[in-house]
């Protein structure tokens, strides 16, 4: 168990600092996608089934949902200006 | 300052802090003891204080409620807010015909067998929201898990190819009325405490059997009106993104998306 | 009437603004502005009812009824006193004021606006009267919210947008810092009550207590717009509407340092009490370095609003230095302090926006001499300016009067001298805006200098000749208000109990959790106030002549060019710091945490 | 399991989140694009969330439901549960009102480079 859940706070870490890293967000986007999943999977080993309700709908579907259309909005915008 | 300055003046306040925070956090008691008591005492009161065997939830609805009152008008205010932000301007240029973001680019329709189990997914997913809402004092779940599982329903239509369907199921207009029912509703069952001379968000249903789905007072009301908000509330953000984004993938014609 | 006095005030606007949201296209404008103005009047009269009730003691109020139990809370407590009313009766206050002043503005959206303030205004009232500390976080991020909204309201400009953007990302950051102190200080007592933090704390004050402190304080300082974290500050001011700006500059950001010192001596006061003279230090420094530079970047603004911001910024800093005596004179003098300045700073944007609204612009060197059709707003802004400086009977030298005879006691009695050269700086610049704008004096400097930045904005109204009478009456109101507020009888002496009140750890720890009878106050003996009255004076003496020398006509502006020509010398990397660049600000504001942070771990370990 | 990898368990989840609040402020403050800088918001929130977690668990604590535990069972804080579960909610919203604020920037502004976006100086 110990073992799991130190390997899972360091995927965390790891995988954060990666999200800051990639600079191009459509890369980005993914990387957060599977952050929040991790985010997921990390509460329920640490006993918060409740908090991964939610967080596996917000952090890896609504929220990078949001930051897609964002960025197809942005793009459009871009080319209409070209 | 210019790019450099501004990296250096941070890796030396950002190092700063990092060392200010650990020293901070090393008072703490240590990652798995937590010192209580108010979890504690928490845990041993809510099911026989409040019949509800999810400590989380009585938390949210009851014990804490105010916090989540508050929250619930966060979420209410920040999709007035984006709405306000995203808002149609008057002098607006047309925009081009909703093409996709990459027009260059050859993508497949949506193939009918990702229609199929996508549309077959939605049914389970209603089903497992209303579930998931109105069990959320007994099982993990509640109103704000039930309704972002809710808010996902239209999503999944999207993804099978039908934004016609999509904007078909999530009315706009209907979405904003139920957004501030939702978050009005939980004011006002507070308020309606007041009539049986009770302090605001005080309980004044009959509390019902430990285990029953309509057990456990406010904390049922509450929890399925937090479900409709956050549901209508995430509903009403992706719709106003969606239409700045005019991604439509309407199937054979022009087809596309990001993904 | 205790069973539901307390928590109206935040109920009563949140379900209005829901009702609001929900009925939105189909409502007469009319019909939701008195909506509006009926809820915000409604919670003036509840935080006024509690404000007077609360003067014998706390009333503690725990929402669904969930008492303490063997002295540890299970649920959220609301504990009001005078302070804290008085400081929701004023935002309140100010929203009215707000709407009535808007009933010209924004005709195209429903009723957006009103549900945002709505929401605005539960959350400050929220933020002033609740006793737990989480609550304070989502009320923070309530108000927040709204404000972020607010700000870029005016969305077909590029302004509002980049303004919106700096005080959203730095807002934010501010808010995360605090909920990691909250978090610290939740793992180590396991409680989120303010009253038992603090007993749980005790007299502790190792890393953790002092982090929490720190990033707790810092994270509200943002709010509170202080050097270094008030960036933000000028920039959302300088882009929101009108009465928006009434708000954020006349109480949004003094809560800030209301929730700093509402902290201090519900939670930390027992831990840091040895320490006071270092805390005292370090936060004095800290406001002293904000006046002086908002009170020169003030001077340095053609941008009304901004320079106004800028004035803002600089009183802040002198609210900080009187928080910093942590003494209860200080904290009297601070409470009208806030009042006095948020009266006349509200009036000063009503006024400017009355400029925008006849003229179409906002820009000093641009309005230069055009300011004979709107008279009405220059002579206004002539008489608000004179409150700047602190002279008698403004409501602002009652404040500065309290703060300085407690500073003195403390060895302080150099501060007095910073809050006369703030005054008169920023005093100075308004009065040299009426100068410019209304006499048409100095040089016509509009094309000589060269651009800096955004110095104009667009119209917010469809303008018009005359000044509607819901723009004029609102701003002499307030203009008479930060006049009279002085000779309210028994003023002083009230808020010196409150004072002590506020500060009486061990009373409120036993009040919120053991039901114990209030312990009764004696106000201190009142003081003579002839010094603080040539004090000011002279302060606006010497503020009608730095106003007349850069206005000065031509030919013998020669003799100060030299200099004018230093002070902008001076001036130059203080501007170039203020790059409107949102990476310099967080920078900025991560350096600020770890200065201050560091500074605190040096002097207590 | 060692003293050392005691002592180390003892605090990681807790230098997790001191980590990634900085590493978040650092990408905020060399961000060239408004989307990649809300995204390095969002991680430097989740800090707060790994500080919560961190702060109420306990060992061998099950999660507090009782449902199918009897009430008395060692469990982990639900007070911290419930605030991570505003604190999510928050983000969301947040996060939506600052894309919807960087839209907006590209539209009126022309740009979503913080470098570009310099209108409010001095």
């Amino acid at each position: 168990m110990i073992v799991m859940q130190a390997a899972i706070l360091l995927f965390v870490g790891v995988a954060g600092t990666a999200v800051v890293f990639t600079r191009n967000p459509l890369n980005q986007v993914m990387g957060l996608t599977f952050y929040g999943l991790l985010m997921t999977l990390m509460f329920f080993i640490f006993q918060a089934p409740d908090v991964a309700f939610s967080q596996v709908v917000v952090g890896a579907v609504v929220l990078p949902l949001m930051v897609l259309l964002t960025l197809a909005k942005l793009k459009a915008k871009e080319q209409s200006k070209r | 300052m210019n790019h450099r300055a501004r990296t250096t003046l941070f890796i030396f306040g950002g190092l700063g802090f990092l060392c200010f925070y650990i020293w901070g956090l090393h008072g703490l008691p240590g990652f798995g003891h937590y010192p209580g008591p108010y979890g504690d005492i928490l845990n041993s009161l809510s099911v026989y204080q409040r019949h509800a065997t999810d400590v989380i939830t009585a938390v949210n609805f009851d014990y804490r409620g105010f916090d989540t009152l508050g929250e619930e008008f966060i979420l209410f205010t920040s999709v007035m807010g984006a709405n306000l932000l995203l808002r149609k301007q008057k002098d607006d240029r047309e925009e081009l015909p909703p093409r996709d973001e990459a027009a260059d680019r050859v993508v497949p329709p949506t193939s009918d067998a990702v229609r199929v189990t996508g549309l077959a997914l939605v049914l389970p997913i209603v089903v497992f929201g209303l579930y998931t809402i109105s069990h959320g004092q007994l099982t993990p779940g509640g109103g704000f898990q039930g309704g972002v599982i809710l808010a996902s329903m239209p999503l999944i239509i999207y993804l099978c190819g039908d934004y016609e369907a999509f904007e078909k199921v999530t009315s706009h207009v209907l979405s904003e009325i139920a957004e501030a029912i939702g978050a009005g509703g939980y004011a006002i069952t507070g308020l309606i405490a007041f009539a049986f001379g009770l302090p605001y968000l005080t309980n004044f249903i009959p509390l019902g059997e430990t285990g029953d789905v309509l057990s456990s007072g406010t904390i049922f009301v509450i929890s399925v009106l937090t479900g409709i908000e956050v549901a209508a509330g995430l509903v009403v953000l992706m719709i106003s993104f969606f239409r700045q984004a005019l991604v439509y993938r309407k199937s054979g014609e022009e087809s596309g998306g990001q993904q | 009437m205790n069973t539901f006095l307390p928590a109206t005030p935040v109920a009563v606007p949140l379900t209005v603004a829901a009702v609001l949201a929900a009925v939105n296209q189909h409502i007469a404008r009319r019909l939701a502005d008195a909506l509006a103005i009926a809820a915000s009047l409604w919670c003036l009269s509840a935080c006024l009812m509690l404000m007077f009730r609360s003067n014998h003691g706390l009333i503690v109020y725990w929402m669904g009824g969930w008492q303490p139990r063997n002295g540890a809370a299970i649920g959220i407590s609301f504990a009001i006193d005078p302070i804290g009313a008085g400081a929701a009766a004023f935002a309140s206050f100010l929203v009215l004021v707000a709407f009535v002043f808007s009933a010209h503005y924004f005709d195209s959206v429903g009723t957006l606006f009103h549900v945002l303030l709505l929401a605005f205004l539960a959350a400050m009232c929220g933020f002033s009267l609740t006793g737990d500390i989480f609550n304070l976080f989502v009320f923070f991020e309530l108000m927040s919210a709204a404000a972020f909204a607010l700000c870029g309201y005016k969305t077909e400009e590029s302004g509002p947008i980049q303004g919106a953007l700096n005080f959203a990302i730095t807002n934010t950051i501010g808010a995360f810092l605090a909920l990691s102190g909250v978090g610290l200080l939740y793992g180590r007592t396991g409680a989120l009550n303010m009253a038992q933090i603090g007993k749980s704390l005790g007299q502790t004050h190792d890393g953790l207590v002092v982090a929490a402190f720190v990033m707790i304080t810092c994270g509200f300082l943002v709010k509170a717009a202080v050097v270094p974290f008030h960036f933000w500050l000028a920039d959302a001011h300088a882009v929101a509407p009108t009465p928006v700006c009434v708000l954020f500059s006349g109480i949004m950001v003094e809560l800030g340092l209301y929730a700093v010192a509402r902290v201090y001596w519900t939670i930390f006061h027992g831990a840091l009490a040895q320490f006071e003279a270092q805390t005292r230090a370090i936060f004095v420094t800290v406001g002293v370095i904000t006046a002086v530079i908002g009170a020169f970047m003030c001077f340095a603004q053609r941008h009304i609003k901004r320079l106004l911001a800028y004035s803002t910024i600089s009183h802040t800093g002198l609210m900080l230095i009187a928080f910093a005596m942590l003494a209860h004179g200080a904290l009297a003098g601070l409470a009208l302090y806030v009042i006095g300045h948020g009266l006349l700073k509200g009036a000063l944007f009503l006024a400017a926006g009355m400029l925008l609204h006849h003229l179409g612009s906002i820009d000093e060197l641009k309005l230069r001499g055009k300011g004979r059709e709107a008279i009405a707003a220059s002579g206004l802004m002539l008489f608000l300016a004179l409150g700047l400086s602190g002279v008698p009977p403004y409501g602002t030298f009652l404040g500065e009067a309290l703060i300085d005879s407690s500073a003195e006691k403390l060895h302080y009695s150099w501060i007095s001298y910073i809050f006369m050269l703030a005054g008169i700086i920023t005093a100075a610049a308004v009065l040299r805006v009426v100068g410019r704008v209304y006499f048409g004096w100095g040089e016509d400097l509009d094309r000589s200098q060269q651009e800096e930045g955004e110095t104009d904005e667009g119209r917010e109204t469809s303008g018009g000749e005359e000044i509607p009478a819901t723009m004029f009456v609102p701003t002499l109101v307030l203009l008479l208000m930060g006049l009279s507020v002085t000779f309210i009888p028994g003023l002083r002496n009230e808020t010196q109990t409150a004072a002590m009140r506020f500060m009486d750890q061990g009373a409120y720890q036993q009040q919120v959790l053991q039901h114990a009878a209030p312990p009764q106050y004696q106000p201190p003996a009142e003081e003579s106030l002839l010094v603080p009255i040539i004090r000011g004076l002279v302060a606006t003496f010497l503020a009608l002549i730095m106003a007349g020398l850069v206005l000065l006509p031509h030919p013998l502006r020669k003799g100060i060019n030299g200099f004018s020509g230093g002070i902008s010398y001076i001036l130059r990397p203080i501007r170039i710091v203020h790059s409107g660049h949102m990476g310099d600000y967080v920078a900025w504001l991560t350096a600020g945490v770890a200065v201050i942070g560091g500074l605190f771990a040096y002097f207590i370990h | 399991m060692t003293d050392l990898g005691g002592e180390l368990m003892r605090m990681l989840p807790f230098l997790v989140a001191a980590w990634l609040f900085v590493v978040g402020l650092y990408g905020i403050v060399t961000s060239r694009h408004l989307v990649h800088l809300i995204m390095c918001l969002v991680v430097v929130q989740t800090s707060t969330y790994l500080l919560l977690l961190g702060v109420g668990y306990k060992v061998g604590g099950a999660a507090p439901i009782f449902a199918d535990i009897p009430v008395g069972t060692p469990a982990v804080d639900p007070v911290t549960h419930a605030l991570m579960l505003t604190d999510i909610v928050v983000e969301a919203t947040v996060m939506a009102l600052l894309l919807a604020l960087a839209i907006q920037a590209e539209e009126r502004a022309g740009s979503v480079d913080p470098d570009q976006l310099r209108i409010m100086r001095g």
